[in-house]
């Protein structure tokens, strides 16, 4: 370029573009993912001071072990009843990502987005919050809405956009939005909730409330610059909010590698902001538990934020509008050396004895009962292509809340 | 009653809300221990407190997006942007967030925020201390925006944006905080007080949102205008000896049609005034909107008389301000059209 | 002579700029190894290698932002936005930076950028994967703003934006992506290899940017209309029978004022159509041009179809599109006017 | 407030607002500043991994001790040549704010920033540049432009937005370009720049030139989230950038503590990004020398981006549209542990015996009579107060390369 004046003294520069070792062909290789043995990653105090703890946004809390066993200074929190209710909510969701996948592809509605692979993050977490805690999510945590008790049919006629959708069809396909289940209505533009979250939180503080909230962003989404209003801000005023990063190591086609930088994880972001931050096996439902419990007392005991790193991996594909096999191994996913977190939670109860195949068939069989009762008492309401669908009309509700002039002609131009 | 600023207007609407509602928090750079840059918040930490009166960072994404978590949450935020030429960083927050949080939830999260900024040029501040906004609001289905062009008008409109329940755009225009500017730069600067709506209510009230009101009533032609160019227009018409009808709009969104297809039918001649870039400014709005609904009463084609579709200047600043001169050609044009 | 589909003929246009050009580099998210989630630079990070086409990180103002200061240093970025509901993080960086430079510097900086967004709805894509921002950036002096209808026209104005020393805002219809999509919903969908624009030049070729097109010559009423409407424009105007011209702008800054104008005297009618919402659309710009320009031949007021002031729906997506019927309705009012 | 649903086990949460422990009125108190001793701050390689110099991010590099003499492994690299010019610079720069403010209060123009006290930083910094490099200046760099031997006429035309204006009095004054001297054209809108800089170090990069880029940013504006835009290009795409923030304690009315909020330094932001993190006494030229040349060592060798913490302190108003009295104390200014920048590298020089009170007040003499020649020849251009001013006409230029039809026939309605 007729621009450069180089010097002869240096050695011309070159861009650095960081690639995944990885790509359809390649066998996967994850040997540079250094994974702590499960137990052997310390507890701090929840008022440990966030300069004592740097080291835990560098190794990874786990629990179970691959005997099967719960292991280690985090493990011991959950009871046999609990961890039952876990491993239902996680076969639960699983059944409904198939099930709504398998609609989608029938055309009853336009998209969908799983969960697989993922379910341990959003479920265990879930448990760890109380009623009147407020979740603002992406669109990959319906775990929330599951474990937390959510109507499978309103979920699905959200999905179906139908005559019952709480939504009147206006959003996409699991763009839900619960109040009272704790669960914020999901932006389509990745980031936005992260600053809300904790907006949402110094709102508590001010209002000497007790309720804290959780913020949700995936590995890719941390590079928006939301991400940055959110550290700030709860790093000032020590929001009690717990900062969710959901590093499945994919952002649709581009790898975690190009979000992270530099950096060895993502749970160091928030060294910057003396937040403490902490990495967790999101494949080990007991350790997302522990970890999310602990970053919870630290939120209510006015300690301020945590920034919490789940390292899990998308098993599917980004949503209905996506095929990895162009951009990633095939093989990777069975690949991940973190397993897969029903499976691990379920041998888990095995091994303690709290569970068996016979059970495991059995709930399979009544969730599978539970989930297609749902999807037709949801097509009872109508499917996206079928319709009944909310009137038009609805589209210029809650525009305001009280309807505007303007709005009103216009509703009567469209004739409705 | 009492002769204010509008700066004083401003700070006696946050204060009466403050006081009788303890869910309106007023945050923003500057805004805490030091009152703002213009001083529209000072002394209300010291009397309510620093968690309902603060600093924020440096990030209008961040004050406008930790706003709307406060509101999803209950509280009413009244927040500030320190110029309105810096809130292009908050806009995502405002656009894809505030603005359709009530539609897209189906009303379970609402957004009770105003979010305040000072607008405007005249003051030297170049190219990014006198935008004029507007239009990228207006277009944005979900949010209120409002201009008040007087201290009397500031604080009804202010109180009442603060207890609508949706997002309100308040924009201030900077130049009118001392005194009525009209646009004739090189006479002494006029106070509040010797204008008759620097006269203020003490207690609370509220003016309506999406009401416009008619500062001069006329007969030959009818002026839109809001904020500064409300004087401005008012001056020129003065000057000219026009007999103008000027329309004070105060709310562009919801626009109040009824008053202006009114006037414009009666009077058969419209100029439309703003300080904003022409192309795609609130004014082309109002243009087609005056065509619309009074095609067959027009007379002339509807004028528009705005800043130039350029970056306010700092040292030409006084020919790219839409002043009375202006103003005047486009009656003469509009009158002979 | 190929051909192709949009897609193609904007894959095309990278991939001939950058070959005749080192310093034309892509990126954006999903843009580099995958090729873009609407495969627009497929291969082109294959053949040019991963420091010209390059995957970025998801920071829309992170992209812009980079882009323009590679433009400072005399790169040529061509950079994409997922979808058009994303450029909000970037609105900064486009408005107070890119559309600025040259002027702020007196020219010693500039930006030559093009800023590529799917954008538009008709496929089922909610409110975030549907909008048409076109009036945020045509307020915004300092910007071009180009917004094809064709694969013949995507790719000469995709050449025309790399090569123009201004920042460019281009906005690709992507319901038009694969096919000349009229509106008509409940029919099949036609693909771009049965129609004449589907059919592109191989070499380098430019639309030059400011000009518009006569898709339909007519004498009864001038439409004016870009992107996808200009095939619902089309096709209602067939439906009807009426002798409708349909002007496609392809360019709305810097407008082709004198070929609207000549229609308009012509026909003495005028439809404004887009899919935006209505309020400060860039059809007010539009209306409020063509009433200052033709007034005197104007029968009837000008008419805007549009899509409504409210969020873009999924579940009720052909209401809220400006279909064939509502635009030949509008064909009634303003014949009948 | 009515919502809140408090359960009985937990406290009431309260706000923190971060607040400076000085206000009008109190006595100022630096106590809690650590300031390390000149010269005790090891110089690691420049190759050094990120991971093994995060105590950078803890410290203060310094050189110049108490005494006066240049100590310690970053000491040593600059003639005495050098630093006389480095001391010029700077005396040059602070009698050129004198007058130029003294100008603003005489009218002959809107507004003026002063860059009191913090004049080691851009003046020490632009020496460790190369020609062709190009800074991403705010409006507090000044001595960027002086050090790089702008006229100082050019800059006052500016200032004056007189008809010899480079910028045809477009822009406020300070808002300088001046690209054949390396400074990007200022923006009015704090943070834009910082991300800007990372792509201007990217396209180097991708042309394989050698040159670099310096991007600039104040302490409060770190907070701004193209400050996070440009830590993840810089640190994903390792770009050759010196990412600068200069802490000079305020931002506005506002205390640093507001921005950096949990965090001990704002060098720690690199460390969330793997970018190396330094921290520097700002009133030490011969530190920012040495540290700067280290930075851009590193950015000219391929290894990629440094932040660096200028530490210094605004002693003057933000702007001429401030007054400081009314939020912080009076005495606070002379408090500032690290002294005067100028009184520090003048003391050096004299102690190592290249300077002298004489040649001092003789080079004081040399400034003034330069300073008051440039005011004159500028004057002589106009002022804003008697013009003349660039016409209204060049408003219209530069708008676009090329004017279209619409703004041509704007700037005819406008009579031009
Ligand atoms: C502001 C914005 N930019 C881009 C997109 C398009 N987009 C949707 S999902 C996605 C990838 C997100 O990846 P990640 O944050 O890792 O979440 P994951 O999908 O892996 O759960 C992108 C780029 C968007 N929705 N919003
Ligand atoms: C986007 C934006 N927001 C707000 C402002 C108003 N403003 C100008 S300077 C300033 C303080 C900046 O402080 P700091 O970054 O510490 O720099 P310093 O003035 O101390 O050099 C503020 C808030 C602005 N110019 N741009
Ligand atoms: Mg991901
Ligand atoms: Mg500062």
């Amino acid at each position: 370029m007729n621009e450069t004046v180089s010097g002869p003294r240096h050695q011309p520069l070159q861009l650095h573009v960081p690639e995944p070792g990885v790509r359809p062909g390649d066998a996967p290789d994850f040997s540079e993912f250094e994974i702590p043995r499960a137990g052997a990653v310390r507890r701090p105090g929840i008022d440990e001071a966030p300069e004592d703890m740097r080291d835990m946004a560098f190794s990874v809390v786990r629990v179970l072990n691959k005997a099967g066993e719960a292991v280690g200074p985090w493990a011991g929190q959950l009871s046999a009843d609990e961890l039952r209710a876990g491993l239902r909510h996680m076969l639960t969701l699983r059944q409904f990502d198939e099930r709504m996948l398998r609609a989608q592809r029938q055309g009853k509605t336009s998209f969908y987005v799983q969960n697989l692979g993922e379910e341990a993050v959003a479920c265990a977490f879930r448990m760890a919050l109380e009623d009147g805690d407020m979740n603002f999510p992406t669109y990959r945590q319906a775990g929330l809405l599951i474990a937390g008790g959510y109507p499978l049919t309103d979920m699905m006629n959200q999905i179906f956009s139908n005559g019952a959708d709480p939504l009147k069809g206006r959003q996409l396909p699991v763009m839900y939005s619960a109040r009272d289940h704790g669960f914020f209505t999901i932006s389509g533009n990745l980031g936005t909730q992260f600053i809300q979250a904790v907006g949402w939180a110094m709102a508590s503080a001010i209002a000497r409330d007790t309720r804290i909230a959780a913020a949700w962003i995936g590995d890719g989404s941390t590079s928006e610059n939301d991400f940055h209003a959110a550290m700030v801000f709860a790093s000032s005023y020590q929001a009690p909010v717990i900062l969710n990063i959901v590093n499945n190591q994919w952002a649709i086609s581009t790898f975690q590698g190009m979000a992270r930088g530099g950096a060895v994880t993502f749970a160091a972001r928030g060294h910057g902001f003396g937040i403490p931050a902490i990495r967790v096996d999101g494949n080990d439902y007991l350790a997302v538990h522990a970890v999310a419990r602990w970053a919870a007392e630290r939120a209510r005991a006015g300690l301020g934020p945590t920034l919490i790193e789940h390292v899990t991996y998308r098993a599917g594909a980004h949503s209905t509008s996506d095929d990895p096999s162009a951009y990633r191994s095939k093989e990777e996913c069975d690949a991940w050396p973190l397993g897969d977190p029903i499976d691990r939670l379920k041998a888990h109860l095995v091994t303690i004895g709290e569970w068996s195949e016979e059970r495991h068939s059995q709930a399979l069989a009544e969730i599978a009962d539970e989930v297609r009762g749902a999807q037709k008492a949801a097509e009872a309401n109508g499917t996206l292509i079928t319709g009944p669908h909310p009137s038009p009309r609805a589209m210029f509700d809650d525009v305001y809340a009280e309807m505007p002039a303007h709005l009103i002609r216009q509703r009567q131009e469209a004739g409705y | 009653m009492a002769r204010m600023t509008m700066i004083e207007a401003i700070r006696s609407a946050h204060d009466l809300a403050m006081e009788r509602d303890e869910r309106v928090v007023v945050f923003g750079e500057d805004v805490g221990y030091f009152g703002g840059v213009f001083r529209c918040t000072a002394g209300l930490q010291e009397k309510y407190g620093s968690s309902r009166c603060f600093d924020a960072p440096i990030n209008e994404s961040g004050i406008v997006g930790a706003g709307i978590g406060m509101a999803a949450y209950g509280l009413k935020p009244v927040v500030e942007i320190q110029f309105a030429d810096y809130m292009y960083p908050a806009y995502d927050q405002i656009v894809s967030e505030a603005a359709r949080i009530r539609h897209r939830s189906a009303g379970q999260f609402t957004c009770q925020m105003v979010i305040r900024m000072p607008t405007g040029g005249g003051i030297f501040g170049g190219q990014t201390h006198s935008q004029s906004p507007e239009a990228l609001f207006t277009h944005v289905s979900g949010l209120k925006v409002v201009v008040p062009s007087n201290p009397q008008d500031a604080k009804g409109l202010l109180l009442a944006a603060i207890e609508d329940p949706d997002p309100v755009i308040f924009l201030e225009p900077k130049r009118l905080y001392n005194g009525p500017f009209d646009g004739h730069h090189d006479r002494p600067v006029v106070p509040w007080k010797n204008h008759p709506l620097g006269e203020v209510e003490d207690g609370p009230y509220t003016v309506p949102l999406g009401k416009a009101a008619i500062r001069r009533a006329g007969s030959a032609l009818t002026v839109l205008a809001y904020g500064t160019m409300v004087h401005v227009a008012e001056a020129a018409a003065e000057d000219a000896s026009v007999d103008a009808e000027v329309i004070d709009l105060r709310t562009l969104i919801p626009y109040d049609l009824e008053t202006i297809a009114a006037s414009v039918k009666k009077t058969g001649r419209c100029v439309i005034v703003h300080e904003a870039t022409r192309t795609s400014g609130f004014g082309a709005e109002l243009s087609a909107l005056v065509q619309e609904t009074c095609f067959y009463h027009l007379e002339a084609p509807v004028v528009r008389v705005t800043g130039w579709d350029t970056p306010y200047p700092h040292a030409q600043e006084w020919a790219y301000f839409p002043g009375p001169d202006r103003i005047r050609r486009a009656f003469k044009a509009v009158l002979e059209g």
